[in-house]
């Protein structure tokens, strides 16, 4: 589908975002809030950024739940039922001013969770949310979208990107049926489209490596001593991947009460000591550098080779969350030159 | 799958004039895991275990939970029936419907809704329980007896006398103890000496019994069966094989003042010298810090006249070690002295004695061969009083109990005063007379009837002396309560008894526990008077409390058989309901980090450090390890262990987690 | 909530509440059928966090209940066990935990009459203090979530 | 910090140590812990106030441990930490060289750990300003005040275990609630989940915190949870006189006991 501009005024979009809310959708949106910006669940126009840099956590809880109830059952002597969740209870959601990498994110999750067994929960959660847009017009220094084949005014992810316009004004690009027919039902609240170019009112943001040459390169990096050099400081936590937006590891939990139970999809992460061990005690990936080449490789690697996607895009939130430093575009910038 | 088999029982009407039993047999029937659920009326009864039996082999049941009274009754009779059926005992819970239930509740629904919960609860644990087997622990047949005294002597010969081999270690030069010291003994009278001498001899040929005098327990390692003790040999200076006993060197040593310990200080000795005549084994010790050579470099008069050249001035403490597998704490008891008065003149009164110095005095083989004199001028004092209850049964001053022994001492000094001074008059001052035991109170009323001592129901608040005389303030109770003074010649306490002067410190070197009055601490004060909190060491005589020779003895020959039963079979069965550390594979081993702090909150010394070492004896990691024969299955090193890497069989973390979501919840 | 039952659990060591709250039915005292007894070796068995697995699944109330001081089969658990109490009730209480719903006891095995009453009092209190909805609700946060 | 440089090439050049654990620069003005094996890097060492992280958490770790024996940059709660990890086995005196950091910054010289265990004892060591105003505040409120702001304040937690991660003291190969027979801990992290962890952990560390506030630093969601662990850090002072991490031997508070210890709520 070929993308269409429109222009869409400042009050104009206050009205589409609360006729998005009384529509029914569950509505996600980034708000200012103790010195920092997280999406909130159902935030009123007014509180809600439009000049953010990024928010701390990203927004694939929207698709991929830190909790997600799998089935229900009832254990006992008679045997075990079982009640699958009913999908279509799952209501449907906009997330509001995502910026052109957490749209992405979606993408890159999607060729997780689709790639050869195809995951319903998520589907269905991808389906019935709406991504609106926000092009970046700002940026600080953990950003690196540029670097990774992406930049603050992408389009894809998005079913309809915003770009702020000098005089406060919005650019809107309907770049999906979904977006096309959100602006439809709404059409009274957009107008032709500007003259002003949008890129001039992007953040820049620097390209400072090729994911392509990282790629190339970690293709031989297996055994290099990089691994071990630069991750003695990592604590082995599990900060960057909860707040990274492709992050995908999950952990199958029972929680049980007398009879009744249920199955839930919990978050995970590769860096926790414990993620590989086995029943035995062993553990393939005992030390830390190990479990570091493994986040960077699944990464800039494996997820190329196997699922024609790269699993970041560069929104630099790990980098940010670290408690140590452990900052991945120096690192990508570093394994570039290896 | 498991298959559970639940048992209820009616306890006649116990249990089901309350509890609707049929209904709770009926819903835990419902139960995941349930293969079998019946009612009966005494399921304890030989028709009632029959029950179980056959249900176990006919319905090849996993797990039995027997709902009836407490567990602390009935659990050994229903795990042996287990066992019986071919279940493994540990398979089998008790859920107590009678003691917590039927019995404290009224006849509703409420009541058989609680049963049902608690049943359901013993039927989730079970599910969780594990098939345990007994422990075995060797048993090294060798015994370590503690003390020389009537106990020690006691204890050994006993051991000795079931064919088991004994090590005695006493501090002081001899065996004997207290006992030793004693003139004649209550309530018969008869010589001390005349019935303690022989039973010396006969540790000192037992050929079962290996004897250490003047030496003392170092160190203990290991646990019940298992122990390795070490144990420090003072040097005597004196080659024992060498030395006949001539007692040569004893007469010509020329340090001749030294006060006698076993004469109370009422008499002398000498630097090289035998504690008393009869003193087992009959062989000197060198005293070196009353030792003119070994003060002053000069002397040597003892190696000079020794016929076999006996005497090594340069012999070294001898440290030796031995493998035991039990061990008879039996050392005894000390008394305060009279110095602890100040109101009885703090020691100052020459005339103002303790009852083991006057056991001296009456003995006939004391200072004074047995005729009472005043030590201050050897006069034969015409009145005499006794004073019971000096510092015990006294909070604010002594000590807050009652010694025990003082009563009948106390009438035993006044007659035998009687009897060597037919004219003199004797006073007993006492608070009450306890002459609880067989033929103790005909012993006192002989005292004060056909003896004729004076009883005086008084608390003496003070002595002062008054030309040579001694004064003492009394109020006789009986009679009118009028303070009065009374003049004596001579005033004996019967002074509290105490623990042995290092009691604290060697209960530490054992790892046994002891009380507020550093007497040892039996494991429980009626069922376990004998037995410490640690496995295999046993209490005789008077370091436990202060106690007479009969009580000693027979304490002692408890502890024998304690010992005996112990040594009866060559492998120790312990309950396994015991601490484990979970061990696993390489690179983790065990998920226990080695912070130890579980070490320190264990009662019974039971964690150990255990290596993992490469091939080539490098260390890798070091767990916590259980000792299997010392824990006692308390279970605190588990709620402290942070990593959960310890658990204990029978209450383990998923059996008491299981148990408590099952009380709370529906099944 | 005239009708309301509180549920509470009582974790208690073998040696003394246990043998007390035997003596108590031996004794035929009668007392509030709400409380039902966990046995444990000792009180120093008692992991602090199956407290809070009691709440989780729905206890109103608890009773911890062991030997007196001095008094411990195994010596010093107990004294092991106030320590813990002591240390996790402070915690409990500065995050927010009811600990009025707890009732922390020493009762030896000759205390029969005592476990009677300690039951009827704490049962009493935490009927007044109504069920533990706070944390039930929190057990349910997050699970229970819509969709 | 020239000090510290000179220091720490005399270490590695006299091969006292492999290893110095300092800080470094790190990306965007921040610092971040430096691994130097090599006399010719410690120019990378620096130390001025942004210097907190609590480099101790590095003397267990598998990779740093193996380098051979470290020498550590250490400000006080370092230092009170190195006392906890020997005290609690898990590292040995023999094998840590510490460059202390004092009150004012400059290096402090430890001919050997006694010596920093002396200077910890006349060390004034308090909480800061900041965190015991949190504290006192959070005292101040009603139980189920409490009850809501921790369960509020736990809420958003996911459970990446950086409080854990961070924390030099949480050194246990496998944590209480990673062990799942039976899963003490529920592992999603709901509310309940994440407050029962939060609790856990204050738990564990409660008479073993030195309060270095390492675990709030980490959290990326700034949630408090160094409040908790602060909180119960004061308590077993005022409790039991324990305060943690002031000699290389202590009793720590839930592995150790009085028998007049003091409590007004046991019946």
């Amino acid at each position: 589908m070929e993308i269409e501009r429109k222009l869409i005024k400042k009050a104009s979009l206050e009205k589409l975002y609360d006729k998005l809310k009384a529509n029914g959708n569950k509505m996600f949106a980034p708000i200012n809030k103790d010195g920092k910006t997280e999406y909130h669940y159902n935030p009123s126009f007014g509180e809600v950024t439009f000049d953010h840099i990024q928010t701390v956590q990203s927004v694939k809880n929207t698709v991929f739940p830190k909790i997600e109830n799998l089935i229900r059952f009832k254990s006992d002597k008679e045997g075990t039922d079982v009640t699958e969740v009913d999908l279509n209870q799952i209501p449907n959601a906009v997330v509001w001013g995502v910026h052109p990498c957490d749209a992405v994110g979606f993408i890159q999750l999607k060729s997780i969770f689709m790639w050869d067994y195809k995951d319903e929960y998520f589907n269905t959660r991808l389906s019935k949310l709406a991504v609106i847009g926000l092009s970046c017009s700002k940026s600080d220094e953990y950003c690196f979208c540029t670097s990774v084949g992406l930049n603050p005014g992408a389009t894809q992810g998005s079913d309809i990107l915003l770009t702020k316009l000098s005089n406060g004004d919005f650019l809107a690009e309907i770049i999906t049926e979904k977006g096309k027919e959100i602006v439809s039902a709404s059409a009274d609240l957009f107008e032709a489209a500007p003259q002003e170019a949008k890129e001039s009112n992007l953040a820049e943001v620097k390209q400072k490596f090729s994911h392509e040459e990282v790629t190339k390169k970690l293709k031989t990096a297996f055994e290099h001593p990089f691994w071990v050099e630069n991750s003695l400081r990592c604590i082995s936590c599990g900060a960057c991947a909860f707040v990274c937006p492709v992050c995908a590891c999950f952990d199958i939990q029972d929680e049980t009460k007398g009879k009744l139970g249920k199955r839930l999809r919990c978050w995970d992460s590769c860096g926790f000591k414990l993620f590989t061990i086995h029943t035995s005690g062993h553990n393939p990936r005992e030390v830390q550098s190990q479990r570091w080449r493994q986040r960077i490789l699944h990464k800039f690697s494996y997820m190329p080779e196997r699922n024609q996607s790269y699993g970041c895009v560069g929104c630099g939130r790990c980098s940010r969350a670290c408690p140590v430093d452990m900052n991945i575009q120096e690192q990508l910038i570093a394994l570039e030159k290896i | 799958m498991a298959r559970i088999g639940v048992f209820i029982c009616h306890c006649g009407e116990n249990i089901s004039a309350t509890v609707h039993v049929v209904k709770v047999a009926e819903e835990i029937g419902k139960l995941k895991g349930v293969a079998h659920s019946v009612e009966y009326k005494y399921m304890c009864s030989d028709p009632g275990q029959s029950l179980v039996i056959d249900a176990i082999k006919e319905k090849k049941l996993t797990g039995v939970v027997v709902a009836a009274c407490s567990p602390r009754m009935h659990e050994p009779t229903f795990r042996k029936a287990c066992e019986n059926a071919g279940l493994n005992p540990f398979l089998c819970e008790m859920a107590n419907l009678r003691e917590h239930c039927s019995w404290v509740h009224e006849k509703n629904e409420t009541t058989t809704e609680k049963a049902i919960d608690i049943v359901r609860t013993l039927v989730a644990k079970v599910q969780q329980n594990a098939a345990l087997q007994p422990i075995k622990v060797p048993v090294t047949k060798k015994a370590l007896v503690i003390g020389g005294g009537v106990a020690g002597i006691q204890t050994a010969l006993d051991i000795a006398n079931c064919g088991h081999k004994v090590i005695m270690v006493e501090r002081s030069p001899s065996i004997g103890g207290h006992m030793s010291q004693l003139s004649e003994t209550f309530p018969t009278l008869d010589c001390s000496q005349c019935i303690l001498t022989p039973r010396m001899v006969e540790v000192a040929q037992h050929p079962n019994i290996t004897l250490y005098t003047y030496a003392e327990v170092e160190g203990l390692e290991g646990f019940i069966g298992n122990f390795k003790v070490k144990i420090r040999k003072k040097s005597k200076s004196l080659d024992e094989k060498l030395c006949t006993g001539c007692g040569l060197c004893t007469t010509k040593c020329p340090q001749k003042k030294i006060p006698s310990e076993f004469e109370q200080g009422l008499g002398f000795r000498t630097a090289i010298y035998v504690p008393f005549p009869q003193a087992v084994p009959n062989k000197p010790v060198i005293d070196k810090e009353n030792c003119t050579y070994y003060q002053k470099g000069k002397c040597k008069v003892c190696e000079k006249v020794c016929p076999t050249k006996a005497i090594r001035y340069d012999q070294p403490d001898e440290i030796i070690e031995e493998e035991i597998g039990a061990i008879v704490l039996a050392t005894g008891f000390e008394i305060k002295r009279t110095d602890f008065f100040p109101e009885y003149g703090q020691g100052r009164y020459k005339d103002v004695i303790d009852g083991l110095q006057f056991e001296r005095l009456a003995s006939a083989s004391g200072p004074t061969k047995g005729v009472i004199r005043r030590p201050s001028d050897n006069e034969i004092p015409k009145r005499i009083a006794f004073i019971a209850c000096a510092g015990s049964r006294d909070p604010a001053k002594g000590i807050e109990y009652c010694s025990k022994i003082c009563c009948m001492y106390t009438a035993k000094h006044a007659m035998l005063y009687k009897h060597k001074v037919h004219e003199g008059d004797a006073y007993v001052f006492y608070m009450d007379i306890r002459a609880g035991g067989k033929m103790y109170d005909e012993f006192v009323r002989r005292a004060i009837e056909e003896d004729n001592v004076h009883y005086v129901r008084s608390r003496v608040s003070t002595i002062y002396e008054r030309g040579g005389k001694y004064i003492l303030k009394v109020a006789d109770t009986l009679m009118g309560a009028q303070p009065q003074e009374m003049e004596f010649d001579m005033v004996v306490l019967a002074t509290a008894g105490v623990s042995s002067p290092g009691a604290e410190e060697l209960a530490q070197t054992l790892h046994v526990s002891y009380d507020q009055h550093k007497f040892f601490a039996e494991a429980h004060p009626k069922l376990k008077p004998v037995e410490t909190n640690t496995a295999g060491i046993f209490l005789a005589g008077a370091c436990q409390t202060t106690r007479d020779i009969p009580d000693s003895v027979s304490m002692a020959s408890g502890a024998a058989v304690k010992v005996a039963a112990l040594f009866s079979q060559n492998e120790l069965t312990r309950d396994p309901l015991i601490a484990h550390v979970n061990r696993m594979g390489p690179p983790m081993y065990s998920t226990c980090v080695g912070c130890f702090m579980c070490q320190s909150v264990c009662p019974y010394q039971a964690i150990e450090r255990e290596e993992i070492k490469t091939r080539d004896g490098k260390v890798i990691k070091t767990l916590a390890k259980i000792n299997e024969g010392l824990c006692q299955g308390c279970g605190t090193c588990i709620a402290l262990c942070r990593s959960k890497s310890i658990d204990l069989y029978g209450y383990t973390n998923q059996q008491v987690y299981t148990e408590v979501t099952a009380l709370l919840n529906e099944l | 909530m005239s009708d309301f039952e509180p549920k509470i659990v009582a974790f208690v060591c073998n040696w003394c509440t246990y043998a007390g709250a035997d003596l108590t039915g031996t004794s035929r005292i009668k007392y509030a059928p709400n409380v039902k007894i966990i046995r444990f070796p000792c009180t120093g068995r008692i992991d602090f966090m199956l407290l809070m697995k009691a709440f989780q699944n729905g206890a109103d109330g608890i009773i911890v209940s062991g030997c007196h001081p001095n008094d411990c089969h195994y010596s010093t658990g107990n004294f092991h066990a106030r320590r813990r109490w002591m240390t996790f009730r402070e915690l409990m209480d500065y995050m927010g935990v009811d600990t009025e719903r707890i009732t922390f006891s020493w009762v030896s095995a000759a205390e029969g009459a005592r476990w009677a009453e300690i039951v009827n009092t704490t049962t009493e209190k935490v009927r007044k203090l109504g069920p533990y909805t706070n944390y039930q609700n929190l057990v349910k946060l997050g699970i229970e979530e819509e969709l | 910090m020239e000090s510290i440089r000179k220091k720490a090439k005399e270490l590695l050049e006299g091969n006292v140590v492999q290893v110095i654990i300092g800080y470094e620069n790190g990306t965007s003005n921040k610092v971040r812990a430096a691994f130097i094996k090599d006399a010719s890097q410690v120019d990378r060492l620096i130390y001025d106030e942004r210097c907190v992280q609590n480099l101790a958490v590095y003397l267990t770790k598998h990779e740093v441990k193996h380098s051979g024996k470290m020498g550590i940059v250490a400000t006080i709660p370092v230092m009170r930490t190195i006392n906890m990890l020997i005290a609690e086995e898990q590292i040995k005196p023999e094998n840590i060289v510490v460059l202390g950091i004092g009150e004012d910054g400059k290096l402090l010289e430890f001919a050997d750990l006694h010596v920093m265990e002396d200077y910890l004892k006349k060390a004034k060591i308090e909480l800061s300003a900041k965190d015991k105003e949190a504290i006192e505040k959070i005292k101040k409120m009603s139980v189920q005040e409490r009850f809501e702001y921790w369960s509020k304040a736990l809420e958003t937690c996911f459970k990446c275990y950086a409080c854990r991660q961070a924390c030099p003291l949480c050194y246990c190969t496998r944590c209480a609630v990673e062990c799942n027979t039976p899963q003490w801990i529920p592992v999603p992290a709901s509310a309940n989940g994440n407050y029962e962890w939060h609790m856990l952990r204050a738990m564990h560390l409660s008479g073993r915190c030195v309060s270095c506030g390492e675990c709030g630093r980490a959290c990326p969601l700034d949630i408090p949870v160094h409040l908790l662990t602060m909180h119960m850090a004061e308590e077993s002072k005022k409790m039991f006189g324990v305060d943690a991490g002031f000699a290389m031997k202590m009793d720590s508070v839930l592995s150790t006991y009085k028998p007049d210890d003091k409590e007004q709520f046991i019946q």
